[in-house]
């Protein structure tokens, strides 16, 4: 069975893998974050159409951002980044001005700090940063005649469950709730799911989460009902400056294979695809980015890999121990004595 | 924005008493967005690990139940065959109460999932139930319906029931296991190896030690032994987890997941000790013993757990061991 | 400039997207980075509120290096012409212009006018609320004698002509001028100009897109009119890719403008009467003039037909069409000065709010909310509950005890409306095209349209008043108010037909305003929208996917004037009607045919050639020659120097603004010396150089907008999926002023102006960055204004912080601009609130007069513009 | 058949029997998704509008079903938007459909405490009166040099940004007849 890559490795055709036949092509996200405005308009299409509720109403002090990550009642979550260097050819006017040293640094610190007393850590969406009750941190600026800072570049971009070629969630869900559906795409079916919350810890990207008040699993549908009616999804429609692209993940990498080149050229040496590899450790994305620097500083795991990958060595060592447990369960009887 | 050289991890600012205060160690070098987890960190609470617990326990049980009920220790075999089937209640109302939709828990028998662990596990467990619940019942029949012809009936049963159940025991015990590493929480899927054989061994452990609880010592001779093969087998696993290279290895050796199996490993290690000596004579220091191993097992089962939980809420878990691999990549690539 | 297109306008972002992909260059001159600049190629930060200095420097950069694009500004400018010799400029006065009255603070604008026919001197105390710009409509002031000759040299040597008065005017307006002033590094700020120049010219042309970050301030007008004079001189207007936009901020701010909900104005521009207009002819003579060039010229045709259509048969040629109906004005009746009247009480009694909150939305919200509570009756029509309709009981002078509901005497009515999806109608888009919504459900309950409300409200009215005899009750008994219904409402496709005009004698609409009469044949209830409804269909409704058309899309709605998609676009051909160059071809003669042609529709007489000479003693249209591109204008040029129309000076000037914490460094004039300012004692002024104590309120303060809310927050506050993206009211600090004041990230904060103090949460971010001005650094700090004390996410009222100054020419108030001091933690709550801040006013010395000392020049009496007879200061 | 199609709704059984046998796709699909559609595709009619928040007009297709707006979103004709809406222009669905909408008419008497219900009709004759009445007391005939003014400074209006020209129009058009000249708007601010 892992031959064909059913579990791991580069799979051509994973809705066909799933029992697909005659199905449309893979369709997909290319999410091309140097154009991302942070509008956040697919956040809030995306709740319409879907009908999610509000997941909190908390400053974050994230940049602009304020829904914090991906969960289960935020299916489109707008990244902010503030940073010191510059973003391609960019010039952030910075140069002569009477500037002391960045606080990018220290603001992040604050929010970090905080959240990590915060109700699981900080990977609930919405969670606001507590307020710790001590000074955590120097006041910006306040330095110690630290450079002045002379760059700055502001990124966006628009987070959205990956739709892995090899999905985490999808392989642990034990009742059949998360499917693959004929566009290849990951899908949580909510008349199915009893929220036994396995998902969750098999997603490599932490995107799927259970909603408290509702006991089920949810996460990005790709508008599975969209779709079937021959509609874009509705983050893509919305999208003012098709920073999210939808269609047929084929072209979409193509496309993205020139938009890399064409940013190369012109000076942005940064950009980067993430996601887009079909040999990566979740054997591709079904929605991939194109970024502006490494994964981690949006939130993105660098190296993702499907848990599923060591499935069969994984069943092997429990065999060998429920082998030797039932061995040592006899011969403890072997003794003979009665005693 | 990105804090570079700001994660959490090994800052050094949470000392072992979980408590934190400002650090003046270097940070490490990773980057993050805001410090924010890039996992989820699991949605289970208490309910899991206390089932990673009382599955590993009715397991053991029922193994040394079917032993003893081969061997003739009828007490023992009593002892095993009731506590395991209780331990199998406890379990199927904690998992079922665990669901964020308990109503829905038989949503679980629509699929067979070879990928799924849980899925397995619940076929596993619908499958070893019957025959725990039989040779249970058999024990705990009334004086009175003993003799009829229904009572003689499931008494015969009783055996192959056992039997049954203890043949796919250790399939319970251990795939507990997969369950925990067949995820992308990095301490639970990086100690994928090691953790089968922390958990039978904590399983056989926990039902020897209720064995040795409850059995008389004159028939706990087997429970006094499989507590002891399990406690070390538990024991040498573990002290394995531990010594895995990399960073997530931390999960476990620091904070209150490592005081959990710190306090595990004395326990278990207590109770075997006891098993080996005192527990051959003294009734009471076999129940002693006997309860260090359960209590041992219970608090690696929660000591592995949460040092999962840890290892999600920090980025540096994900985020480092991901940047080295990418890293060892490129330069064996170039 | 001024506008940050990618939070305010996303959806119109993606065009500069487009553009950006296809090479086009993007600058961002503004205080904050915002997310424009973040996808700018160049962000310039620029201190708020010294945007003419900072455009000056263009200017002189273009003129010192000879770089504007000189075919164009010879032909279609009035570069060329002279001007008259009693004018004296900003050099010679120190920062004023001939034809100051210090004691009116008012301007006399006959010097300013062109060399050929002298002009009438005007005492000035009349000028300022007698004969100013609001009165004009669009047409501006006529200039005597426009379509004769005016003096002129084309080689643009002429030491009074307009090209070297502009030349000598901005000379001072150096690189280092601009350094000092704007806070912008030379070498930066040149980097723009080169940008700018380069990519203008007959091959390239550059947009300039601004929004509200130019229009609320005290010199707001003159702002535009410096962008327009870079634009002429690069010869970037009338030409595609080129053009100066005004981006708006709501649905159908165009529209509510050209069929104006404005005191100043009657529909299509046409100015309202006022008192010195007693019949039509002297109104008409003031709105086309005798001997002007252009369009206005059909004023007559204009005027009659909207009055046909406001008082249908009652209006004949023998009572002059009625326009003894109309009221008069005669002064500033604008939104502030009204409120400020009825916190004086006994003017005026009853309010209507029609889908505004000026509780949160309205520069100065406590005099707002203060003059709410001092009405008869108020009446609030909204989608949802807003703070103007319940402030008898949370506002925040219900804390403070300024107002208490038991004592506050205001009737509230509170109607809901009906939302854009319950009604039919038409939104006029930030281009100036109509587009017709259909109504996709009823509302439900008591939710009605404002058309159906007015139109209820006028047939009770009628009611009420039937068979009275009082002369007042006129124009109401006569008004046309029989429209076709649709159900209980008037059918909006009617309305909108009767706004296109209609031809009497055949019962048609008609096509265009061409077709307009001045007989009383036709009636139009706007001339600029005739042509929406020709050949009865209703062209705004028209829904011809892009897939389908062109690239100039003329099927999709309707744009006025005459679905024309870029005004003077006989501009974009040079003075012989060829296109400048193939690659920005537009419109162009068509020699064979006679007619003007291209892609868009030609904004000229579509038969007229390009060597046209209008014969001698033509006026309006007929006047224009073949080559006056700018047809509206009165001598069918683009105005580089403005002959007239402008109460504060006919050349942009930089002045600082009324709150600032800097001298002005060009001139002895401080600020704008005919800014319109209320000295009250409810209305304080922060202190600005040369009065003392600036330092008391050391920051510049800007208040801006978030894509995430809307505008006073009524449609967006109360949206949970609004409300959660961003959540809370903060003030946004540079790192610099956050070591400077202790501010913490995410901690509180107030902000104090000495009208009141709101607490915010800091973000600390380097996207805010001190500037060095003049040798000091000054800091800058900005607040989102979409918070009120009601909503799922509550704030304090941001435009509580800001006083009423307004600019002379448009009465919009500086809101853009103001000082400020900020303070870690939160500010004092209730009466202690009101302690607190006369504290600081104490410290700044802060009185009535304030402020009002508008004349700063050399030699100019001090003379302090205060309201007499005002209650005394709270507190 | 019964039999049949009880084991058919099985999922176990579909694994055994078709092409899914690891239970990831069509096997474990349920009844539910596999009739799934989107509901703009079953709306009853579909209106064409324009956004009501700025003023760049993107334009909207409103999904109607049953009387009921369930759908706003951007109409890919428009060579304005195409197709394309910001995150208010994405809210519109809640803005129109959202429990904050008002229903009724609401009063507040002078110096009342709380609101009060009033019918509608009875709340617009009251505004009638009131409207003539303080017309009345802020009429002026005559400025102090005796010049034609013929107005009330007794009434006020601000809005009209958010209105439709015709509305607009007919505001402007009563106002003008009643002699009332402070009416403005947004443009103003």
């Amino acid at each position: 069975m892992t031959q064909d890559n059913s579990f791991y490795g580069p799979l051509s055709d994973p809705a066909g893998n799933a029992g697909h036949t005659d199905h449309p092509p893979r369709v997909g996200f290319f999410t091309d974050t140097s154009v991302c405005i942070g509008c956040k308009a697919c956040e809030v299409a995306c709740k319409e159409w879907n009908a999610i509720p509000e997941d909190g109403i908390d400053l974050l002090g994230m940049s602009f951002d304020n829904t914090g990550m991906l969960g289960a009642s935020s299916w489109r979550h707008v990244a902010f980044v503030e940073q010191q260097r510059p973003l391609g050819r960019q010039d952030a006017g910075l140069a002569d001005l009477p500037v002391g040293p960045s606080s990018t640094q220290e603001t992040a610190e604050v929010v970090a700090d905080a959240l990590e007393v915060a109700k699981r850590g900080g990977g609930d969406l919405g969670t606001a940063p507590v307020d710790l009750g001590f000074p955590s941190f120097d006041l910006p600026g306040a330095g110690t005649g630290a450079e002045a800072r002379t760059e700055f570049r502001w990124l966006m971009s628009s987070d959205v469950c990956k739709h892995c070629t090899h999905a985490g969630c999808l392989d642990v869900c034990p009742t059949g709730a998360l499917f693959r559906t004929e566009f290849g795409t990951v899908v949580v079916q909510p008349d199915i799911c009893n929220g036994c919350g396995y998902c969750v810890s098999g997603c490599p990207y932490g995107v799927i989460d259970r909603r408290p008040d509702d006991g089920r699993a949810w996460k990005c549908t790709m508008c599975y009902d969209r779709l079937r009616d021959g509609m874009e999804p509705a983050c893509a429609k919305a999208c003012p400056t098709d920073s999210i692209q939808y269609g047929p993940l084929d072209e979409l990498r193509e496309r993205a294979d020139r938009r890399l080149a064409q940013l190369h050229e012109a000076g942005v040496t940064e950009a980067q695809l993430y996601g887009r590899d079909p040999d990566d450790g979740v054997g591709g994305d079904g929605a991939f980015f194109l970024l502006l620097d490494d994964p981690e500083v949006y939130g993105f795991p660098p190296d993702p890999v499907v848990p599923t990958r060591d499935l069969m060595s994984m069943w092997k060592h429990a065999g060998v121990a429920a082998s030797a447990l039932l061995a040592a369960s006899a011969a403890v009887f072997l003794g003979g004595a009665r005693r | 924005m990105s804090r570079e050289g700001a994660g959490r991890h090994g800052r050094g600012g949470r000392d072992d008493d979980g408590s934190r205060e400002r650090s003046m160690v270097p940070k490490a070098t990773f980057r993050s967005y805001y410090g924010r987890p890039v996992l989820k960190p699991p949605v289970w609470e208490w309910k899991v690990p206390a089932y990673l617990f009382t599955g590993g326990l009715s397991a053991g049980s029922a193994l040394l139940a079917a032993g003893a009920d081969l061997t003739r220790r009828p007490e023992l075999a009593r002892a095993g065959r009731i506590g395991g089937f209780g331990a199998l209640l406890v379990s199927t109302y904690l998992l079922v109460a665990d669901l964020g939709r308990p109503e829905r828990f038989h949503h679980m028998l629509r699929v067979a999932k070879p990928s799924s662990p849980m899925s397995m596990g619940t076929w596993i467990l619908v499958a070893y139930g019957p025959g725990s619940a039989l040779a249970a019942a058999a024990e705990l029949l009334p004086a009175g319906v003993r003799a009829s012809l229904p009572g003689r009936l499931l008494r015969m049963a009783a055996r192959p029931a056992g039997l049954s159940a203890a043949l796919l025991a250790p399939g319970l015990a251990s795939y507990t296991a997969v369950l925990l590493s067949q995820t992308a929480v990095p301490a639970w899927h990086d100690a994928r190896r090691e953790l089968p054989f922390v958990f039978t061994g904590s399983a056989a452990a926990s039902g020897a030690g209720l064995g040795m609880l409850l059995a008389p010592v004159a028939e706990a001779g087997p429970a006094r032994r499989l507590g002891v093969v399990g406690a070390a087998a538990e024991l040498v696993a573990s002290r394995l987890v531990d010594r895995r290279p990399g960073l997530v290895t931390e999960a476990y050796t620091t904070g209150r997941p490592h005081r959990l199996r710190q306090a595990s490993e004395y326990l278990t290690l207590g109770g075997a000790l006891t098993a080996l000596t005192l527990a051959r004579r003294s009734r009471a220091a076999a129940a002693a013993g006997g309860l260090a191993l359960l209590a041992g097992s219970v608090l690696q089962r929660f000591g592995t757990f949460e040092a999962g939980v840890v290892s999600t809420k920090d980025p540096a878990y994900v985020v480092k061991p991901q940047r080295e691999r990418l890293a060892a990549r490129a330069e064996g690539g170039g | 400039m001024g506008s940050n297109m990618a939070e305010a306008h996303p959806v119109g972002f993606q065009w500069v997207m487009e553009a950006k992909a296809r090479g086009a260059k993007v600058f961002h001159i503004d205080p904050r980075f915002t997310r424009t600049s973040a996808h700018a190629d160049q962000h310039v930060t620029i201190r708020a509120g010294t945007d003419i200095a900072f455009l000056g420097g263009v200017i002189n950069h273009i003129l010192t290096h000879d770089l504007d694009f000189r075919e164009y500004v010879t032909a279609y400018t009035n570069a060329p012409y002279l001007l008259s010799e009693r004018y004296q400029d900003t050099e010679d006065l120190d920062g004023l212009f001939s034809g100051y009255d210090p004691y009116t603070a008012a301007y006399d604008a006959s010097s300013w006018s062109y060399a050929s026919v002298p002009m009438e001197e005007q005492p000035g105390r009349l000028l300022k609320e007698v004969s100013a710009p609001y009165q004009h409509g669009a047409g501006g002031p006529f200039i005597e004698g426009a379509a004769g000759g005016i003096e002129s040299d084309p080689t643009l040597e002429h030491p009074r002509c307009v090209f070297q008065v502009l030349k000598r005017h901005f000379s001072r307006y150096t690189p280092e001028m601009v350094e000092r002033i704007c806070g912008v590094p030379q070498e930066l700020f040149q980097e723009v100009c080169r940008a700018w120049t380069e990519n203008s010219g007959r091959e390239r042309t550059t947009a300039l897109v601004y929004s509200v970050g130019w229009t609320q301030h005290s010199v707001g007008a003159q702002f535009i009119r410096a962008g327009s004079i870079v634009q002429l001189l690069l010869g970037n207007i009338g030409r595609p890719g080129g053009g100066i936009f005004a981006l708006r901020g709501h649905a159908s701010i165009q529209g509510s403008t050209d069929v104006p909900t404005l005191f100043n104005l009657l529909p299509g521009y046409l100015p309202m009467p006022d008192v010195t207009h007693e019949d039509l002819t002297t109104y008409l003579d003031g709105v086309r003039g005798r001997g002007q060039k252009g369009f206005w010229g059909a004023a007559d045709a204009y005027m009659v037909s909207l009055l046909k259509e406001y008082w249908g048969d009652a209006a004949t040629a023998e009572n002059d069409y009625c326009f003894d109906y109309l009221p008069r004005i005669n002064g500033d009746h604008g939104t502030y000065r009204t409120v400020m009247d009825m916190v004086d009480g006994g003017k005026v009694f009853g309010y209507f709010l029609l889908g505004q909150n000026p509780a949160v939305g309205s520069a100065h919200g406590r005099l707002q909310r203060l003059g709410m509570a001092n009405l008869d009756w108020l009446v609030v029509r909204d989608l949802a509950m807003i703070e103007s309709a319940t402030f008898w009981k949370d506002a925040p002078e219900i804390e403070t005890g300024e107002i208490v509901t038991e004592r506050c005497r205001t009737e509230v009515f509170f109607f809901p409306a009906a939302s854009h999806v319950e009604k039919a109608g038409t939104f006029t888009q930030t281009q100036r095209m109509l587009q017709w919504r259909d109504k996709a459900v009823e509302p439900s309950g008591d939710q009605r349209s404002e058309l159906w409300f007015f139109h209820q409200l006028g047939v009770r009215l009628k009611e009420r008043l039937a068979g009275s005899a009082d002369e007042r009750d006129r124009p109401l008994l006569d008004l046309a108010w029989d429209y076709e219904t649709e159900g209980d409402e008037p059918s909006p496709s009617d309305v909108l037909r009767h706004i296109n005009g209609i031809d009497l004698r055949t019962g048609r609409t008609v096509d265009g305003y061409l077709d307009l009469k001045a007989d009383g044949s036709t009636v139009c209830g706007c001339w600029i929208y005739s042509g929406v409804y020709a050949n009865e269909t209703n062209q705004s409704r028209r829904r011809t996917s892009r897939f389908e058309t062109g690239p100039y899309d003329a099927e999709w709605g309707w744009t006025w004037p005459l679905n024309r998609r870029v005004l003077y676009n006989r501009a974009s051909a040079d003075p012989q009607g060829r296109p400048w160059s193939e690659r920005k071809k537009l419109v162009w003669w068509d020699a064979e045919a006679g007619e003007w042609t291209g892609r868009d529709t030609p904004d000229f007489e579509k038969h007229k050639p390009p060597d046209y000479k209008a014969p001698a003693g033509a006026s309006g249209i007929e006047a224009l020659d073949g080559d006056d591109a700018f047809i509206m204008m009165r001598d069918g040029k683009g105005w580089l120097f403005a002959p007239a129309g402008l109460a504060d000076g006919p050349l942009p000037t930089h002045y600082e603004p009324h709150e600032s914490p800097m001298r002005n460094l060009l001139y002895g004039q401080q600020g704008n010396p005919v800014r319109k300012v209320y000295g009250r004692p409810d209305n304080p002024s922060n202190p600005a150089p040369p009065e003392a104590h600036s330092e008391v309120f050391p920051y510049v303060f800007t208040a801006a907008r978030l894509t995430e809310h809307h505008t006073a927050g009524a449609m967006s506050r109360q949206l949970p999926y609004l409300a959660e993206l961003q959540p809370e009211l903060f003030v946004e600090v540079s790192p610099e002023l956050a070591a400077e004041r202790g501010l913490r990230h995410l901690d509180w904060a107030h902000v104090v102006t000495s009208r009141t103090a709101v607490d915010a949460r800091v973000v600390v971010t380097d996207r805010m960055a001190p500037l060095r001005v003049d040798g000091r650094v000054v800091h800058q700090v900005w607040m989102p204004y979409h918070w009120g004390p009601t909503g799922l996410t509550k704030g304090d009222v941001v435009n509580d912080l800001i006083g009423v100054v307004a600019d002379p020419n448009v009465f919009i108030q500086e809101s853009k601009v103001l000082t400020c001091d900020v303070r870690p933690g939160r500010r004092p709550r209730g009466p202690a609130l009101l302690e607190y801040v006369a504290d600081y006013r104490r410290r700044a010395g802060i009185t009535t007069e304030t402020g009002t000392r508008i004349a700063t020049a050399g030699g100019h009496i001090e003379r302090a513009h205060i309201e007499p007879d005002r209650p005394e200061e709270p507190s | 058949m019964g039999v049949k199609r009880w084991l058919d709704a099985w999922p176990v059984f579909r694994q055994l029997t078709g092409t899914d046998p690891l239970g990831r796709g069509k096997a474990a699909q349920s009844a539910r998704s596999a009739g799934l559609g989107s509901r703009t595709e079953s709306a009853d009619r579909v209106a064409g509008s324009v956004c009501p928040y700025c003023a760049v007009g993107c334009a909207q297709r409103v999904f109607v079903k049953d009387e009921k707006v369930v759908q706003i979103e951007g109409d890919p004709a428009s060579p304005i938007s195409r197709g394309r809406l910001c995150p208010k222009g994405s809210a519109s669905k809640q803005l129109v459909t959202g429990p904050q909408r008002e229903q009724r008419v609401l009063y507040r008497p002078p110096y009342g405490t709380a609101w009060q219900e009033l019918d509608l009709d009875t709340a617009m004759d009251m505004v009638a009166d009131r409207v003539l009445d303080a017309r009345r007391k802020g009429w002026q005939d005559t400025d102090e040099d005796g010049k034609v003014l013929r107005r009330t400074m007794g009434l006020a209006s601000l809005g009209g940004a958010t209105l439709d020209n015709e509305e607009n129009y007919l505001i402007k058009k009563l106002f003008t007849a009643l002699g009332a000249l402070q009416i403005e708007n947004q443009a103003r601010i």
